[in-house]
Formats: C-alpha cells, structure tokens, sequence
C-alpha cells in the first residue's frame, strides 16, 4: 500500500535546490514578530520519492485514458494530446493576463477566434470568456439578466424557474444572485409539463433555466412553446449548455428561442476534467443581454500600419462592455483551457456537426444494445428506460427498479460492479426523477467494439448471482468505501485527527 | 477528425438499430428550429497545421520569461519544477472526473487529502477544501461563508468590512457574489502609510467579518494585522488573503486569528498562464466547516476496513442540496491544486523558506535600487514589503510604461488602472528569478525615461 | 543534489552498519589510486539554473523549422503527433529496462512484438527484429549475418557487394562491423544515370551478399533493383536498405526478393533530435532467424495457459552466447522503436500512404521549380526521385550554401563532403512539410546565388 | 485483457490527419511496375483507442518510478524529468547532424563540456561522444586498439583477455573485432587471480578487458597490478565503465593504469533506459589512442570578432581525429542522450563524488540489512554472500544456494516472488561464477525505508511457504511465463502464426 506524502521525512535537508537569493541586506526588513515561529510540516521529500509517490496514486485512479467513462452528463471524451502540448508554450503558460494589449495579440485572437465560433455554433450575439466553469458561467448570465430587469426598472422580478430534472448547479446559482427558486415538476415522460410551467410564471419571473437536450437525454421538442410562455411573461430564457454536445450544427439555443446560454468548454471542447477541474464555462447572450457581460471582452479593428498584431491585418483589443458586470474571475477566465478548446475545435471546424453526430449515434447504439440482450441469457431483470423516446441524444437514462424490486440490486450496486468489468460507472441516480436511474454518455469517441463490450459486460451482471454484484467492487485498489463513516469521523488532514464532527 | 473511431462505419450501426440515416437520429428536432446548412466556419485542419497555427499566434505573444519582466499584481511569474506538469498530466489524473466512485479514484483522493494537509499547515488551519476557481472568487465565498455562519449571532447581520486596497478586480467579483444575497460590503480604510488604519477598524465590531490582505495591494506587510482579533472582538470573522509565498518567512494568519485563509495558490503549481486555470486555495477552522464552499476529501475505511479516501460532507454541495447548497462550486480546480500539492511537497519546508527568501531579497534589492533615481520616490518607503511595491514617478505611468517596454523591459502595473488618483504610481513586482541584469535593465530603463521626459 | 533521499542521513546508516564516516565505505581503494581533492568541476546548480542555462545554448542553435530547410540526407524533418512523446514518455515505458521478468513487462513486450508485426507488414518480410541502434548499424550487422548464414554454401565466402552510392559515413560504419572479421566488401557500379549497372551486378553471384538502397543516396528510386533476385541467383542474399516513407507508394522490398531489409525508423516516431537517439529497423525472412542480431518478442502462455510475451531466441544473444554471440547489441533503441509503432498505428495504412504520397509532391515540386532556374542542372533528369534530388549548381556547392544560409535558407547538402568529385552537387531534401513557400524561398536564394556569381 | 493493436481495424477511413499534398502532376512519377500494389495491414485506429491502448499497455509494465528496481549492474537511478523537459528544446528535437558549424554551437558547446568532464572524471585524455550504447563503445574502443597496434606494426596480436565474470558484451564486441577470446577464471573471492592472468598474457594480447568494482561489485585492489601485467605484455587495457557509478571522484581508470573506457551514460548519468534502451556509450582514451577516436569529435578555439556562437568567447568545431577508424554510428552519437546526461551532471558538478558515495552507501546498508535479519525470524535459509568483503561497492550478490539445498526454492523463484511484493527482481544468475546468484543494486536514489522495507520483504519470502515461492508470482498481470513455449513456438508477429522453427 501507499504510505502518505508525509511519511517522506528522513532527511532533514531536504528542500528542492534553488539559486541563491540576490546579495542583499534584506535581514531586518520583516518585523520580528511578523517573523514565521514554526515552519509547516509539510514532506521533506527527495524528487525521486516523490515521483514514485505520485506515480503510484496515478495507478489507482481511472480515466478515460484507462478505460471507458460513461459518466452521463459530464461528457466524458478523449482528450487529445495535441491540445495539451499546445499550452506548453510561453506564449499561454508564460502570460501575465495584465501585459499591454501589443504583447499579447495572439492570444487576444484565439480569445476572438473563439467567441465567434460560440456565438456561431450557439445562435447568440455575444460571447464572454471569462467564466471559469459551467457553474459561474450559469452564475455569470443570472446576473446579466438580473442587472437587465433592474435597468428595465423590473427588479422585482425575484423567481427563477427550473425543471425538477436540472443539474444542481442551475438553482444554486440562481440562488447566489438572490433569486427564490421554483422547481417544477417533469412530465410522466420527461419533458417539460407546459401546463405546469404556464401555472409557474408570472410577473416575478426573471428566468428559466433549462437545458436540452435534458439531462434525460431527451430533447425537448416543445422548446419553442416553452421559450414562448416564459418570453411572454417577460422572463429571460437561459440554456444550460451542458449537453452542447448533442445538437452542434444540428439546431442551436438562438433559433430555440434561448437569451443566454453556457457552454462547458471541458466537455464539448474536451477540456480534461482532471480530477474535478479545470473547467471552462463561457457564455453567450443575445443582444440585449451583450452590455451586462463582463469584462473584458475581445474586440478588434483593422489595425494600423505600425502595429504588427499576428499578421491578420486586425489589430485585437480589450472591451469594456458598456453595463458590465464588472468580474466574476479575477483575469480573463481559464486561458489555458480557452487555447485547449481551440485546438480542439480546429480540429473539427465545421464538421462539428459529424462530431455531434457521431456522439448522438453512440448513445443511441448503446442503448439499443444494452435493451437488447442475447435472449439465451438468464437476465434476472432488465432495466427499463428512464424515458421512453425512439431517439435520444447524447445519453440516455435506464432505471434499475425491476431488478430491484426482483433482486435487490440496486443501481449503485450494478455501478460499482462495473468498476470490477475496468469501466468507470455511469452517473448514479441523477436525474432523481427517474428512480434507481443509472445515466449512460458514450461520447462519440468510442468505438462500436466498446460499445459493444460494455453492453455485453453489463448484461453478464444482470445474469451474476447477486451476491456478487451486492458485494462489489472486488478487483479495485480498496473495496466498497464507507461514506457515513468518512462524514461521521471527519479526517480531513494527516495526523491530527481530532474529532471535527 | 482523428478522434471519431466509428468514422465511415455509421451505416452499419445504424441498419443494427433498424434506422436509415444519421437523420433518423434528429428526427426529433422540430424542423422550424434546424439549423439550415452546414455550420458557416472553416473545415477541419489536422495537428501538423493547428500546430502550425498556433505557434504562429502563440509565437506572437511576448513571454514574460522572455525579457526583464515586473509584473506581478497577484499573479506569480514563477519556476514550476519539471516534475510538476509532467507526472500531472498522466492520464490516469488528467482524465478523471470529480471522484464520484471512490473505489477506483483512491489516487486523485489520496493526493487532495494531502493537499488539504500542506494547506492547513501553510497556513495554521484546521480545514481546507479541495480548491477554489482563484483568489478573487476564494475571497468572495469566505464572505459569503462567513455571512451565512455569523449573521444570526453578531449586531450587525449582513455587513461585511472590506479593506479598500483590496485591488478593483477582487472587490468586483466580491461585490457580484454578495450583491443579490443583500449583504453590505463597507471599506475599511488604510492611512498614508498603507497600513490598515486599526482605530477605524474597531467599526466592524459586531459585524459578520472583515476581510483584509497581507501583504495588501501594495506590497505592504502589516503587522497590524496581528491585533485585528483584539480590535474587532471574538465574534466577528476575519478573513485574510494572503500571497502565498510569504508563509516562509511571514507568521500565518491561522497563528494571529484568521478564521479563514484565502489566497491564491498559482504560485505554487502552475505558471501565470494568461490568469487561468489557476486556484484559490479556502482554509477555516472548524466554526465554518459545514457552510463552506468546495469539496472535502475525508480519509475513511472500506468493507474490510482498510483506510481509504472519499468526497465527504458532499450535503453542504448543489448536487445534492441544490439551491440550499453553500455554493454553487462543482467544477473547481482539482488538477492545478494537484500540480500545487506535487510543487509544495518537492519544495519542503526548507524549500518554502528558501524561496521566500530569495523573493524578499529581490524585492529589497529592487526596491533599494529603484528608489535611488532621481525623481522616483516610494509611495511608502517606511513600511516592510514583499514581492511588490510602489513608486511614484515623475509623469504617468502608462507613458513611462510604454517607453520602457520598447525598450524591452516590462516594468511594472500601472496603478491608475485600479484608482484614477494614482495614475502616476507604478505597482514594481519582483520574484524569485528576479537577477541583477534585470534590475538594472529596468533602473537603466527607468533613468532613461525621467531623464527624457524632462 | 533533489536526487539524493539519504541526504543528511548518512552517519544513522553508516552506524547501524557498524562504520564511522563515508570513507570507511572507500577504504578498499588502494591509497596509491585514491583521488586527491575534489573533482576539479563546477558545483551542482539548480533545475531553474540548468534550464536557463540549456534554454541559452539550445537556443543559440538553428532548429530546422524556424525557416526553409532542405537537409535530409538520411535523417528527416518529420512531424510526429503530439501523442507519441506523451504517452511514450510514461513513467511505465521510460523507466523500465530490458524485460527480463516478463511477468511486469507484458506492457513494452507486447508493444514491442506488435512493433515487430508493423515493420514486417511495411517491408513485407515475415520477421523484425525489436531495433538497431540506426540504419548503419542495422546495413553493417545484416552483412554480418548474412556472411554468418551463407559463407559456408556460395562459392565467394566473406564476400559481400556494396553498392557505390552507399553514403561513406554508413560506409565507414559498414567497414569498422566488417573489416576484422575478414569479409571483403567490392563496390557494386551504378551508370551515368544513378541506376545500379545490372550487368556488372552478376558478378556479385556467388556471394554472400549484395547490399543495394531503394532509393539510393542521389534519391532515385530505382526500378532495376526488382531484377536484382534474378541476376545474382538464389544463393546470394539480397539486403536492401529503404527510406521506410517510400513504402506507403513503393513495392517493398521483401516482394521482389529482398532477404533482409534495413533502414532508418526515424521518420516514424523522433525528430531527427541531432542524429540520434534514433533506431534501425531490421526484418529478414526466416532462413536469417537463427543468427540475427538483436531483441526478438514471441508470443507464449503463462502457467494457466494464458497470452502472454517473452524476449524469445535469446540464446543467439551476447549475455549467454558471449563471444559467439550474434552480435554484442545489449541496450538497443527500444523506447524510440516504440515511438515508431505509435505513429505507425496512427497513421494507419491509409495515413501512411498519404505520408508517402505528400513527400514525393514535394519532391517533383521543388525539383520542377530549381530545375528551371537557368545555370542550375538535374544530375539525373531521368531518373524517379523521391524525398532527395541532385543538383549540379555552376560554382561550389559550399559557397552557394552558405550564400542561401546568410539568406535564411538551409538549402541542403554539399555532396562534395562525401565525394571529392562533386563539390559542385547539391542534394536538395524535401519532405511532407515542405511549403510552397519554402521552395520559393529556397529558389529565390539560388536564383540569387547563380546570379551574383556569375 | 488488453487485445492487440490489430484489433482495430474497423473503420476504414482511419488515418491520420495531414494536410493535403502540394498540387503538382506527381502521378507518373514512381513507375508502375515500382508501385506498392497492397498497403500493409497496420492498426485502422482513432487517437482514443490508440492512447487507451498505449496506456493500457504501460499499467503492465514495470519501471523506476513505479517502484524499486534493484537489478544489478543496470544502475535503475531515478530519471529526472528536468532531462525530459530539456531534450523537447527544439534547438535539440528538431536538429539535423549535418547542418554547418554555425548553426549548432550550442550542442557543440554542451558536447564540449561533456567530453572534458568526462575526461576529468576518468582520467583520460580525449573523448567521443558517439558510440550510441556501451556495447558499442567497447567495439570502438577495441577498433582504436587494434589500428593501434596495427600502425605500430603488433597487427599480429589477436587475442583479448576478458575475465569470466565480465558482461557477455565484453567478448562478444572483441570478437566482432575479429579477435580471439582468452576468458581467465576469478580467484575464489571474485577477484582477478593474478596468477592466471600472467599465463594468458603474452605476444599476441592485444588487450584485457575488466570492470573495476566487478560485476560482484567488489573494488579490485590488485588492479594496478593487473595493468602492469597485461602493460608489460604489450597489451592495452580496457575498462568496462557501467560500474563507474561506484567511483565517481574517488579514483578513476586513469590512476588505475588503464587506456580506454567507455562510459553507460544511461546508467551513470541517469538518461532513462526505455524497456532496453536508447544508451549512450561514450569512450574516453589515453592520448596514445586518441588519434584513432571515431570522427568527429568536438574542439575549440577562440572565436574571431563576428563568430557569435553562444557568448562564452569561444567557437566550437568538429574535429576529425588523425588517423581515425571512422564512423560507428551514422551520426554524432545519441545526441539527445548527452544532452540528458549534461543536464544531470550540471546538476551535482564536482558533487558527483557525493552521488557515488551514496551510491556505495545504499549498496553497503541494504546488503547490511539483508544478511542481518531479525532473529525471531523462522527463515528457511540464509543466502550466503556472492563474494565476501569488508565493503561492497555499488552492487553486491547473494548466492541461495543455501535455501535450494533445503526446500527447493531457486534464485529465479525468489526472483519472481519478489514481483509479487512490488518489486523488479534482482539481476538473476549473473555473474555466473556465483552459484544460484542474485545481484543486487539499490543506487543513489533509494531511501533508507525503501531499502529497509525491501530487506523485511525479503526476509518474509525466506520464511515463506516454498510453495508459495515456488509458484510465483501470483499478483501480476500475467503468472509465470513459458520461454520454453515460446521459443519453440516462435510466433513473431500478429496472426500469421506459421511455424518458424
Ligand atoms: C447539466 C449541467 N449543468 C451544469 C454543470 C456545471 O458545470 P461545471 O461543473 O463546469 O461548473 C454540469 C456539470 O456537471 C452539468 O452536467
Ligand atoms: C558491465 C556491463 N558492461 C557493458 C554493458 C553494455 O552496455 P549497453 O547495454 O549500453 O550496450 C552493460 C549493460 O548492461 C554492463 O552491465
């Protein structure tokens, strides 16, 4: 087993090797009693040891690298390494985000070059690349739309609407500008219940924040009618852009009738999600939204004859837009995952659409594998579909319920048996209207073999005593972790281990 | 498209599904919102030409390593050891999403557990969370944090005491997290020596928090800051940002009362990076544990009571609290933090100091230099600084600024940026590889610029 | 000294050893042979300082893509997909050596035995072997093995029939793996056309061996080669050594006859990296099995019967074999073949093809565009090229390079270094990445030279 | 089970992106009769499967940084990845061998510094940095004795003296030579019996080769002895140079009276060894040799007033040796290798004597620790040692002997038990003339627990069921195995599994 970091503490001299400080009296120039009395006990660790330490925690993590990651909702696709060497250059790592506008034309034109494309793929007039996930750019389009009610002298408006099916970060952002939520309920099938909606709004709303295709995967064909109802009660639609993915060059938020949208350029674009972040969370406004964006943004003009630029013939430039926001990240948001994105959508171009294609073709495979089993196979039960549609999208939802009720087994039980299989498990019982649901996101960088394969492996558990599957997972690096206990006992740093609780 | 391994075999998933063509698959678009035509942007290139491109582009951008370089205001031109975004970006971190199966995660976990151990000893609080998006949105969430832990108690709910040299950039995304939730931010106020004025200070007694810098956006160290519990009483919070490079040299707030510790982390992990992605680093004792924002790894058992590591305390989280969560935070900074646990380990505690060190030095040495021109002044040549400082100078900054950068020396911020009154003061930021050419490329520069402008 | 766990801990281990100081460890060293002092050598430096120093020397040189250059010559400007370093570098590969414990080296054994399908695929003959240290090496020890294999049953034993074109540093390479083992190498003639004279090929029937390259050294591919089984008959192995890009457009070798093909695997995997580390590819029909050099991978089982990979044929291998051994190969070019399989997978057949198809438009490209400036003459008109051409330029070759090179322009290789009588020849290289731009500069910078010499 | 690379092959269209060719009527240019009539069966794989194949592919292997590799005589040091980061400098990647002079000076340069340095530090007078592994720079070596001799009219000598526990590239690189070998047993210590070498010398030695610490790690304290021998003789003594790592700063060939060296920089100068390579083997000579060193090699003079060159006043230049053999490799050496191995050289400077006397240091304690179990230990049978000396050097071995005679159980079995514990087995069987022979090398950059932990382990499997032992491993991703099978199988590539034998 792994030791901690904190078991490298041998050799009292060591310290990573560095220059010498610059000859100078500089002795007296901390005030002794701002003096540090005791340093950190942080690893005294040789570069060797800690390598083979990090080395060795690698092993026991699962990406997409190792294995196929059917994360529903979190897009989880390869991330091509070209984008990572891209951001090796000193041209991005090497950037203070405070240097004169002519020393960093080039990034100012791949911020541009982004924008637009956004703007583009999404039907909006206005895009910002300062949100630094798909949370706080959420957060980023409430406020817009909160500084728009309030200059329209209709800062009353205090309700935001959200579907029962919206990811968490949707109420909780509208929240943290202040705003009452209300929740309504999904149809029996998963859409949105017009009615339910047409009962919500009213002269307090602000927004509703919706995204679509849903996180059922389903897309929501009564969009426009939706968009209508808030629009006439004089809220603005926000799109929770999440599930991009599944419609790029196929439809978009602008033509869906949407005022504000977030795109999470770590799933659509392929930004790694490394472990839980970073992300990137543009948005993109029409334009009566478009002077509440922070700032700045990009702009450019035709430049002069002196000014060089990255040879274009444009000359890139700061924006200040004229109502901003103001800043919700204290630069120009996550550069290097903006320069990553980049890389990735040349790479496509206009044929994004055969990507989104491609990823819709591998969901809707992939279910119809997994709900077509060998009929020689003694399956104890078969899920049902979490919403019964003839095509999703991106992903798709299966609830585990009749096995349930016939077995026992439950959906986390079948997830962490599929860690055994080397898959990482799909999203576990989210959306929570579908009971026992188990959410599948194939992307579309899978190949039909693993498609194929995991709807075999999955059908192989439906088949397992379920003993095995109750017990699980059996292979990984430590068995099934306790959680209450975690929370119960609150060991939240190495050795004092004091009861926090 | 290199990256789509069922390219040309379309059909043939397709008949096994009993479809036609790919169209099939949006049948369930309404016609009237179908984009109509394919997408108006360029076709797809491959990686010899995006390569190209962008070395083109990125090649344009004048590198901060590149020339004498004194820009800093919050942001580190810093060394990030080799190691560092090597082991980093194996793909096994790299490619990873939050933790949500601990099981086959133990790796990932492992390493923020003892992330949150280097950050609670940096800075001498029990508790820190996995990461924050940066500094700025650290600050503002400690603030909200803090707000949602002490309103009911103190007299006055809903105020928080902000110090006014708070740099503009923070203060706006302070004031877009604590606008909508009705909390008043008031300034505390500094006097002519940059130092927080601590007579004014005892104002924010009996609110929910103060939240000050050290140093503060000059550069200053204020040990003034060490009597704010004494000043403010037990039950207001305070909330330090701290440079995270001092805590070698400089007590650490959790030693003096902090109750919270925020500060950006960049420093330690990953290179300046056009502002992003970087993280804010969130520390607190145990009073704010529950209504803290971020994830927390927790160490635990498994079945057979082996220890293991998992995402604890997930309730206070939107996922599962929703609106009623303490943030709206998933997403954060997991893989920056990383690079920054991997730096801090190699460094050491001897490391820390030694590199607190050499950034002192510089900054005394530059300082010492700088000032000895003719017509330069410190803007406060009594008060102890680290890492920056400010000069006034005998015309604007943005045109002393402009001059010396054709001579290739990036000098320094232009503090009329940030208060219009200090439109001839230049914030001079100095680091651990700040060398003696660059000391006098920027004094030669300097001197060349008073002279002329003369 | 960060590599040094133990450091500062020295005398706790000396005593639980029951010793006293570091030097009781060196006291079987003989005083009369002990050093005296320290090593007359600078002192350790810091990664920031050995990075700031390599970025200043490194960066004093002219790296190939930072203009139009037109060197090869053996070696190509190549571009290798950014995935290739990334995932080859991988603690895992990197870190491991040779796998003598299959058992944790099924990872690079089974790369390495697909490596070894991949080049046999490319070149058409059923065995390779896992690397050679470049494409002389590999040229020299297949004459070697070839001597090994036929010497006792032709009539001219320890004879082997070199091409003249052979370039003289494989040449020299060929001489130093042959000259003390007794093997006569004569030199095979080519005509007045670059094409190898076949009627004087028949006297090298009877020998061990004819060593020919497909395309020669001038870049001409030549058609004759194919006729080469025929003339020299059955008993005399036929090495060919190829340019391995030809081969997505260019019959392989092992279709028409060849016993055993080498040649540079550079192009497919590293940059050309200053000549090295770079690997030969070696492959052979099975009559050369049992006495080839270097690394074989077989496919085998394990105890329960399962696929698994092993080093197989060992015993042809100097650490058992010792001075009957094979060949002495120990450490080969494993890491940089594995590169090689890397991009070979990715680029597939059809990439390959692409590749191959891209480099030959460049080459009748630039050779149409130089051969049409007046003064400046085709060495061969008539003779298929590919990747190379020579031109025969009115002046000296070394004169007119370092003309184009004041002018930005590595204009290709002075073909009087390797023979005396062609001072006045140009070997233009051209590649997959060369631009139109680049054979404009390259033509403009000729034009110039013709013209300002005249 | 990861299948193999030719599993993919089921798009078609795969390939990797390149642009487009040059528009140019190249069609006719390869005659017909020339074309490729059938491209070859290569992978048809997307970027995702590739790198999850590649990656998947190394979670089976092996290496330093995932845990210790005390495989003897390889010297498996830590890597640093400083090395890695310098050798992607395109001032390094992207260089050809034959660009003018002008144009390389920094490589010159920093070849320069390592053909001095590692002059100094062997007592040598020139060096060649070009033999690409030590193999080959033992071929050199003898090459350069051989022109010797022949030019001073001694071409009659034809025999090299190699001692029986010397590496198996010592005589097969004489012998390549064309020389005969004369291999003289070790004295029953390990140690060269000089007796036995007086009757091998004579007129026709042209030269002895010897490692000095031996391959038992043992320092030869005859060694001066021993050259004047073979010295008196007329030959030329060689000095095998991967132990080097044991001496650095301490003594060196040059004081110990030999002639030429070769150096493994990928073991003594850490450039990371990749599965079985790249190396790096340069030579060092003694002035009487070095007019036959390889061409080219690296000189200087001043530099003239407009010769920039990297600014330390001088200008680099290849020199070709008077009476040089030639060329062994077709270029300058592994050029990315030295540049690795400055890097880590700069980065102890004089300081590598520190580095070898940590090196002997961890060789001393763990073999220390390892003959000296704790006594309430049930052990089977203690290993006996390889070769008995006060101190062991670098390396040291073990003979098991002992615990074969008693239960069974070989070296090779405990070999393939201690994979189970997470460790690369010892170098096995190697020197022959130690029976049941385990040979052990910790380096520099173990810590003291590494090495404690290792001997406790090993302890434990002395105490272990035998047939346990004698069934290992058991843990890794495939058990024991059969070379047997394979060889007489011989199935050499993918699919067509004809018979070759
Ligand atoms: C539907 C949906 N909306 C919003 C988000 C929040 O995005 P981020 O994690 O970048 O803050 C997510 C992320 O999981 C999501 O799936
Ligand atoms: C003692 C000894 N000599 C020579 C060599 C050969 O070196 P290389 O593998 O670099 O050819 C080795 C390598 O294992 C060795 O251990």
């Amino acid at each position: 087993m792994t030791g901690t970091i904190f078991d490298f503490n041998g050799s009292k001299e060591a310290g990573w090797s560095q220059p010498d400080p610059i000859t100078e009296d500089y002795s007296e120039s901390i005030p002794p009693q701002l003096r540090r009395s005791k340093l950190p006990e942080w690893p005294r660790a040789s570069e060797p040891e800690l390598v083979r330490h990090y080395t060795q925690l690698s092993q026991k993590n699962f990406g997409i690298d190792t294995g196929f990651y059917p994360l529903g909702s979190c897009t989880m696709k390869h991330n091509p390494r070209l984008n990572e060497r891209i951001v090796q250059h000193p041209g991005i790592d090497r950037i203070h985000p405070l240097q004169p506008e002519s020393q960093v034309q080039g990034l100012l034109a791949i911020y541009y070059e982004m924008q637009e494309m956004l703007a583009i793929c999404s039907g909006m007039d206005a895009v910002t690349l300062q949100p630094v996930a798909g949370a706080q750019g959420e957060f980023t389009a409430i406020r817009c739309i909160q500084e728009y009610h309030k200059e329209r002298g209709e800062g009353h408006r205090d309700k935001v609407i959200v579907p029962d099916s919206a990811h968490g970060t949707n109420p909780a952002s509208a929240s943290m500008c202040g705003y009452q939520i209300i929740e309504i309920p999904s149809a029996h099938d998963g859409r949105i219940d017009l009615d339910a909606l047409r009962s919500a709004v009213g002269d307090d709303t602000a927004a509703m924040m919706i995204t679509n295709p849903s996180t059922l995967g389903v897309f929501e064909p009564e969009i426009a009618e939706a968009t209508e109802i808030v629009h006439n009660a004089g809220g603005q639609m926000y799109y929770d852009g999440a599930n991009f993915n599944a419609i790029l060059g196929k439809t978009d938020p602008g033509r869906m009738g949407f005022d504000a949208v977030h795109y999470n350029l770590h799933k659509t674009f392929s930004q790694p999600h490394g472990g839980g972040g970073p992300g990137s969370g543009p948005i993109g406004v029409k334009e009566h939204l478009s002077k509440f964006l922070p700032s700045p943004i990009v702009g450019r003009r035709e430049a002069t004859e002196d000014e060089v630029g990255v040879a274009d013939g444009y000359w890139y430039n700061w924006v200040t837009p004229e109502s901003t926001i103001g800043k919700v990240q204290q630069w120009n948001g996550n550069a290097g995952a903006v320069v990553r994105s980049w890389a990735f959508y040349r790479r496509y171009g206009r044929e994004l659409e055969t990507m989104s294609e491609h990823a819709v073709l591998n969901a809707n495979y992939l279910r119809h594998v997994m709900m077509n089993p060998d009929p020689n196979l003694q399956i104890h039960a078969m899920p049902v579909e979490g919403c019964p549609a003839d095509v999703v999208k991106h992903e798709f939802t299966l609830s585990m319920s009749p096995l349930k009720d016939t077995n026992g087994v439950t959906g986390k039980d079948i997830a962490k048996r599929l860690l055994d299989y080397g898959y990482m498990a799909p999203t576990l019982y989210f959306p929570q209207i579908v009971p026992e649901c188990l959410m599948f996101e194939p992307t579309e960088t899978e190949s039909k073999e693993v498609l194929d394969k995991f709807a075999q492996d999955f059908h192989s558990i439906l088949a397992e005593d379920p003993e095995i599957v109750l017990s699980s997972p059996h292979t990984t690096p430590v068995g099934r972790v306790d959680e209450v206990w975690a929370a119960r006992n609150l060991i939240l740093r190495y050795n004092k281990s004091q009861d926090l609780s | 498209m290199d990256q789509l391994p069922n390219l040309g075999r379309e059909q043939e998933m397709l008949e096994i599904m009993g479809l036609k063509s790919m169209d099939d698959l949006f049948s369930d678009i309404p016609k009237k919102i179908r984009s109509k035509g394919p997408l108006p942007l360029p076709g797809p290139q491959s990686e010899e030409e995006i390569i190209r491109d962008a070395n083109k582009l990125l090649g344009a951008n004048v590198d901060l390593d590149c020339r004498p370089s004194f820009l800093s205001a919050g942001l580190a031109r810093n060394f990030v050891p080799s190691m560092v975004p090597m082991i980093a970006t194996r793909g096994e971190f790299l490619t990873s999403y939050t933790p949500y199966q601990p099981e086959v995660s133990q790796g990932m976990l492992q390493a923020m557990w003892e992330f949150q151990t280097m950050i609670s000893e940096l800075v001498e609080l029990p508790i820190s969370n996995v990461s924050m998006y940066d500094a700025s949105t650290s600050a503002a969430e400690a603030i909200t944090c803090a707000v949602r832990v002490k309103s009911k108690k103190v007299e006055k709910p809903n105020t928080v005491f902000v110090s006014e040299l708070v740099p503009p950039h923070r203060m706006s995304v302070i004031q877009n997290y604590t606008q909508g939730v009705g909390i008043e931010i008031i300034k505390l106020p500094h006097g002519e020596d940059g130092l927080l004025d601590l007579e004014k200070a005892s104002s924010a007694s009996g609110s929910c928090a103060v939240y000050v810098e050290q140093p503060n956006s000059f550069g200053i160290l204020d040990e003034g800051l060490m009597r704010l519990r004494e000043i403010v009483g037990e039950k207001t919070a305070i909330i330090v940002g701290v440079d995270v490079t001092t805590l070698g040299l400089v007590e650490p707030p959790g030693n003096w009362g902090a109750d919270i510790v925020v500060g950006e982390g960049q420093p330690f992990g990953i290179g300046p990076t056009a502002g992003g992605p970087i993280y804010g680093i969130f520390a607190c004792t145990k009073d704010f544990l529950r209504l803290m924002p971020g994830r927390i790894v927790g160490q635990s058992i498994d079945t057979s009571g082996k220890t293991a590591y998992t995402l604890t305390l997930s309730t206070r989280e939107q996922h599962i609290r929703r609106h009623r969560a303490t943030s709206n935070i998933c997403s954060n900074e997991t893989l920056i933090a990383l690079m920054g646990a991997m730096h801090m380990a190699l460094l050491g505690p001897v490391g820390l100091e030694k590199l607190s060190t050499r950034i002192l030095a510089s900054t005394v040495r530059t300082m010492n230099q700088i000032s000895s021109i003719e017509g330069v002044e410190l803007a406060f040549p009594n008060s102890p600084v680290f890492r920056e400082f400010a000069i006034r100078i005998p015309g604007k900054s943005e045109d002393a600024l402009s001059h010396m950068d054709k001579l290739g020396v990036t000098a320094g911020f232009d503090l009329g940026n940030w208060w219009k009154d200090k439109s001839s003061w230049i914030l001079v930021g100095c680091d651990e590889r700040t060398s003696e050419l660059d000391i006098k490329a920027l004094k030669d520069a300097l001197k060349s610029w008073v002279e002329e402008s003369r």
